[in-house]
């Protein structure tokens, strides 16, 4: 008998069960492949603060809080690198000193540079139609592998169990409680699951018989990665809404990271050769010298998306204990340590310091969408 | 048989393969096709390049033997042979004539001493080339050679080393 | 089958990007053992022979030292473009 | 190091003209329509870069443009595969000692539509496998196009110097060399097959009814091949084995070491030891001696020759020494391989203590199997199997070759390890299968496959084949 089940062993899942057993709570993990394979491992590493409303820049701000202290705790490679948005114009700079405004009322220190200045943080940028960029420094990338290898272990050390190759096949509700949960390895007696499946997470939503809508699908997000290149080249996280939505960064290996938005509705992750030609025609116009780096391999990963590209997080009243925690539409790994914080808080004490209503999952049901959280990187 | 872990083949293993060794009357007849493929492998050169329907084969998997009264000694199968396993041995007075594929350089020429190599490289004396069909008139596209030795080393000797100063 | 024996984990190298025998060993030893998971940890199969030459032998690593068969380690994926190719090649500059 | 006479083959007749090239700004001879790593290793340059990581030497390792032991920096350009790049004169070429550096004053080049070939038929592989299928597809009616990642056409026949088993009709007793020449001649005798040389495939897809397979074509330019059908004819890759300083410049695979000595007349070093007694080390050795390289033995880990004995008796009336049951531990050397340290094992494949043995080599050559380079087929979705019989893993796919994909067919090693005749045969069954698929040939056809697939059946009852045929039935369906 576990206190809690969390389906779905992506990053949100691991680090909530570290959080919860740190709390003293027995937890089971139920993975259908093996940990990060979902999304994680397939996600672009990027870790920003740069959003335009409240509670994603407070929410994210605690969230790089969390992440330098694990990532020193736990020995996995994070770096304040920051993210640097590209503006080609007016309109684009006038929103983003909005943006701007807002997270330097929270203390996140973003600023608007020249094309001068940002070409001085990424020297090999093309400025010819760059007029200005939303600089913050604070902002950075972490490894997915490690970073989420390490949560794992360590929940599994505060006595988390972790089940691999375990697909959950149907959610047993009585009543209104949760009685467990049945799975190809066997059933998993439980009272309290949380759906940490994000891209999945309605096929387990309807499982449990969730009462209410959480409109949360799968779009097909392809990424790149080129041989490695000398360090130091392509700190930030580079962006462009210009470039097709273009994200590029350069990992801690050398290689470089990204994407260009091209979505696709549905649960088949074939690479395309669409995306391949459609990214590296974008990338180099941001970057021109990357022409001559090999491209190593494309891969496609999913943005779970709700309507308002913000998370469902939170209890569902009608199921005794049932928690969604998904939707994150491509920003479940930069939230993941104050999602799994906040979310133990709530199934601890029934509360959370952080403006998690924001991601209220009724919200949906009651038409009251939030403004669409800038989904990138 | 452990032919497969030494990489070579005994003689009592090869008698036990071909059933029987010609006789000695037989050697000293005219030249005698000797098969030294004691495995089962999908080849078949030598039993169709026969003009005299000598090599006998069930199939194209089975193990090559010699009907030694019908073998002409052309050397034809010596020549053609991809595996190299076909020789020729033909007794002469007291020396023996053996015939070899031989696909190194140099290739010896008429009347040259050569140094005899057994089955696992050991020289084992010295012999004289008394035939040379070199590489382009075999119709095999293997260079054959006929090396005159001691009648003792006929069923040892299966290559040579050319020294040249 | 391979021999893992009196060999130096250290100087035995699985893959030609610098992943030796014991970054292998090392992540075995935490108890992982999905080959998927190796690959991102070790980064064998993540350069540029991409995987060609050292997954199979990684897998071979794992089979010999978890007992777990070859046919149940699955390959990860290749995936586009399996050769290596210049983003300007692409573009067809 | 360069041959200058050959028991079989003729390097002066083949060799081109007389380039210079520059390794480190020192100038180096080197023959038109050879490969630059080819170049450098007749030159005695064996080191070809060292890891970023951790500072190790890199040599050639598998020369056919699969592994990544051999990239350099030539004319500024980095990570170029040097084994399948030919020379051009006043090539500069440098040593990669760290990840390249961008430079920061690029521009950004026009993009432009890649060229677009369209064939009913399209042939990834110009080897045995893939060219019978050109030959036997064209005659059937389709219009084909063959693409090659290597310079020349043949695969590994080019460097088979020895003479191939089988019947007469299926080329027995006549040399790989030989062969590869026969099949380039007939594929250049049609005219409705295109040939496309130092062309990789780098995605293969699927376009409704229409198979795109994408080519990069010397390394610059992006061809679109499209056809009704593609049949996979990619070959083989090396395997590894772990030991100590396995990575030093020095081991070669053994095609490699073909490549070195048979293709380009280069020799590979002075004293080899070669790991594997299956027929590419009992081959590899033979020729070894006959281009004047001292084999010092033939290490083996099974108890018993893998290959066929008359390739094992050929070497051992050489003196070479074939060591059952015993593995390599490691590599000693500076910066290239100078010696060899083998054991005996035991039945769980353990080291005996105390039976180690020292040569003095400066070449190991790796012969310890091949497997299917089954990448595209995998890429696009084909299903694969573990069949180790065939060498791995492996597609699934009918009597005719055609996988689970409809329209995409495999053959010869990357279908299985086994022969080139097997391969040939192989070839023209896919070939003929492919464009009966595409609706082109007419039923007449079936007759031809009904044809090789018996001559398969007759090639695979012996021992040998039946090891084969285990695989086959854990990949072979209806």
């Amino acid at each position: 008998m576990s206190e809690v089940t969390i389906i779905g062993g992506g990053i949100t899942g691991v680090a909530l069960a570290y959080e919860l057993a740190k709390r003293g709570y027995e937890v089971t993990v139920l993975e259908r492949r093996f940990i990060g394979s979902g999304s994680t491992f397939r996600c672009g590493t990027g870790i920003r603060q740069q959003f335009g409303d409240e509670a994603n820049i407070q929410v994210m701000k605690r969230s790089v809080e969390l992440w330098k202290k694990y990532s020193e705790d736990f020995g996995f490679p994070f770096t304040q690198s920051g993210y640097l948005f590209l503006l080609y114009s007016e309109e684009e700079i006038e929103d983003f000193k909005n943006n701007i405004k807002l997270q330097n009322k929270f203390g996140v220190p973003t600023r608007l540079i020249t094309p001068e200045e940002a070409k001085e943080i990424v020297p090999l940028l093309n400025i010819e139609d760059v007029l200005a960029a939303s600089w913050n420094p604070t902002d950075g990338k972490a490894d997915p592998f490690k970073a989420t290898m390490a949560f794992a272990r360590e929940a599994k050390e505060l006595g988390a169990k972790i089940y691999e190759y375990t697909e959950v096949k149907d959610i047993v509700v009585e009543n209104g409680e949760i009685k467990g949960v049945k799975t190809n390895k066997g059933f998993f007696s439980t009272g309290t699951v949380v759906n940490a499946t994000n891209a999945w997470a309605k096929l387990i939503n309807a499982m449990a018989e969730v009462p209410i809508t959480i409109p949360i699908e799968p779009y097909k997000h392809q990424a790149i990665i080129t041989q490695p290149m000398k360090s130091g080249q392509i700190n930030p996280m580079v962006i462009s809404f210009k470039h097709r939505d273009a994200y590029l960064t350069q990992t801690a290996h050398g290689g470089i990271v990204g994407g260009v938005g091209l979505e696709e509705h549905g649960y088949d992750l074939t690479p395309t050769y669409e995306f391949l030609k459609e990214v590296t025609k974008q990338f180099i116009q941001i970057i021109p010298a990357l022409k001559d780096l090999r491209i190593l391999r494309v891969w496609a990963g999913f943005y779970a998306k709700t309507p308002d590209s913000n998370p469902a997080i939170g209890r569902i009243n009608e199921i005794d204990e049932y928690y969604i925690v998904a939707g994150f539409s491509g920003h479940g790994f930069m939230m993941a340590p104050v999602v799994a914080e906040g979310v133990a808080d709530l199934i601890t004490k029934g509360k959370t310091n952080l403006p998690f209503w924001w991601y209220d999952p009724y919200r949906f049901e009651r038409g009251e969408l939030r403004s669409k959280a800038i989904q990138m990187g | 048989m452990n032919y497969l872990s030494k990489g070579y083949v005994t003689i009592e293993e090869l008698k036990e393969v071909l059933g029987e060794l010609p006789s000695e009357e037989r050697l000293r007849q005219r030249p005698v096709a000797i098969p030294e493929c004691p495995q089962e492998i999908p080849c078949t050169p030598c039993k169709e390049i026969c003009p005299t329907e000598a090599v006998l084969m069930e199939n194209p998997n089975a193990i090559p033997l010699v009907d030694y009264e019908k073998c002409v000694g052309c050397s034809l199968c010596v020549q053609i042979c991809p595996g190299l396993a076909f020789f020729m041995i033909h007794y002469k007075g007291d020396k023996a004539r053996v015939t070899m594929p031989h696909e190194l350089l140099p290739v010896p020429e008429i009347g040259e001493e050569v140094i005899l190599l057994n089955r696992i490289g050991e020289e084992v004396g010295k012999g004289k080339v008394v035939l040379v069909i070199p590489r382009e008139k075999s119709k095999g596209d293997t260079p054959v050679i006929t090396v005159e030795m001691p009648i003792e080393l006929a069923w040892d000797v299966r290559a040579v080393k050319v020294v040249r100063e | 089958m391979i021999n893992l024996d009196k060999i130096d984990p250290e100087k035995t190298f699985i893959c030609g990007c610098d992943v030796t025998l014991k970054d292998i060993l090392d992540v075995l030893d935490e108890g992982i053992t999905d080959l998927e998971i190796i690959k991102r940890l070790t980064r064998v199969g993540m350069g540029f022979c991409q995987g060609r030459y050292c997954i199979v032998t990684a897998a071979q690593v794992i089979s010999a030292k978890t007992g777990k068969d070859m046919k149940e380690i699955k390959l990860p994926t290749s995936r586009i473009p399996i050769k290596p190719v210049k983003i300007k090649v692409i573009a067809n500059e | 190091m360069r041959l200058t006479e050959h028991p079989i083959l003729n390097f002066q007749e083949r060799r081109g003209k007389k380039v210079t090239i520059y390794f480190e700004g020192q100038p180096i001879e080197a023959y038109e329509g050879e490969t630059i790593v080819m170049a450098l290793h007749a030159a005695g340059i064996r080191v070809l870069a060292h890891t970023f990581q951790k500072d190790r030497p890199r040599g050639l390792f598998c020369a056919i443009g699969k592994c990544a032991s051999c990239l350099m920096t030539v004319n500024g350009i980095p990570n170029v595969r040097t084994c399948i790049t030919l020379v051009e004169d006043g090539m500069q070429i440098t040593k990669q000692k760290a990840k390249p550096k961008l430079p920061t004053t690029a521009k950004p080049p026009k993009w432009k539509d890649p060229e677009k070939i369209d064939a009913d038929i399209v042939i990834i592989g110009g080897g045995p496998a893939g060219l019978m299928a050109a030959i036997y597809a064209s005659d059937a009616g389709a219009k084909v196009a063959l693409l090659d990642e290597n310079p020349m056409l043949g695969g590994q026949l080019v460097k088979q110097t020895h003479k191939f088993f089988g019947k007469r009709e299926q080329f027995a007793g006549v040399r790989g060399v030989k062969i590869a020449d026969i099949l380039e001649e007939e594929v250049k005798k049609r005219e409705n097959i295109k040939v496309f040389l130092e062309t990789s495939a780098i995605a293969l897809l699927q376009e409704d009814d229409t198979k795109l397979v994408v080519g990069v074509r010397k390394n610059k330019e992006l061809v679109e091949f499209r056809g009704k059908a593609v049949i996979v004819a990619t070959g083989a890759m090396e395997r590894m084995i772990p030991f100590e300083n396995n990575d030093l410049p020095g081991i070669y695979g053994a095609g490699a070491i073909q490549t070195l000595m048979n293709t380009y007349g280069v020799k590979p070093g002075d004293r080899v030891l070669i790991i594997g007694a299956g027929n590419v080390g009992l081959i590899l050795a033979y020729q070894l001696i006959q281009a004047g390289v001292e084999v010092k033995a033939i290490v083996e880990a099974l108890p018993k020759i893998g290959g066929y004995f008359v390739h094992a008796a050929k070497v051992r009336r050489l003196g070479v020494p074939i060591l059952t049951r015993h593995t390599i531990l490691r590599a000693e050397g500076k910066e290239k391989v100078e010696r060899a340290i083998v054991a005996q094992i035991d039945e769980n494949w353990k080291p005996i203590p105390g039976t180690e043995k020292v040569f003095e080599v400066d070449v190991i050559a790796l012969a310890v199997g091949l497997r299917p380079s089954i990448e595209l087929l995998h890429q696009v979705g084909c299903q694969i199997k573990y069949a180790p019989e065939l060498g791995g893993h492996v597609v699934i796919r009918d009597k005719r070759l055609e996988t689970t994909i409809k329209g995409i067919f495999v053959a010869g090693d990357s279908a299985g390890i086994e022969e080139a005749t097997t391969a040939m045969l192989e070839g023209k069954i896919a070939g003929i299968a492919a464009a009966l698929s595409a609706g082109i040939a007419s039923p007449e056809w079936l007759k031809e496959i009904e044809k090789a697939q018996k001559e398969l059946d007759e090639f695979r009852s012996g021992p040998f084949g039946r090891k084969v045929l285990k695989g086959l039935e854990k990949v072979v369906v209806e």
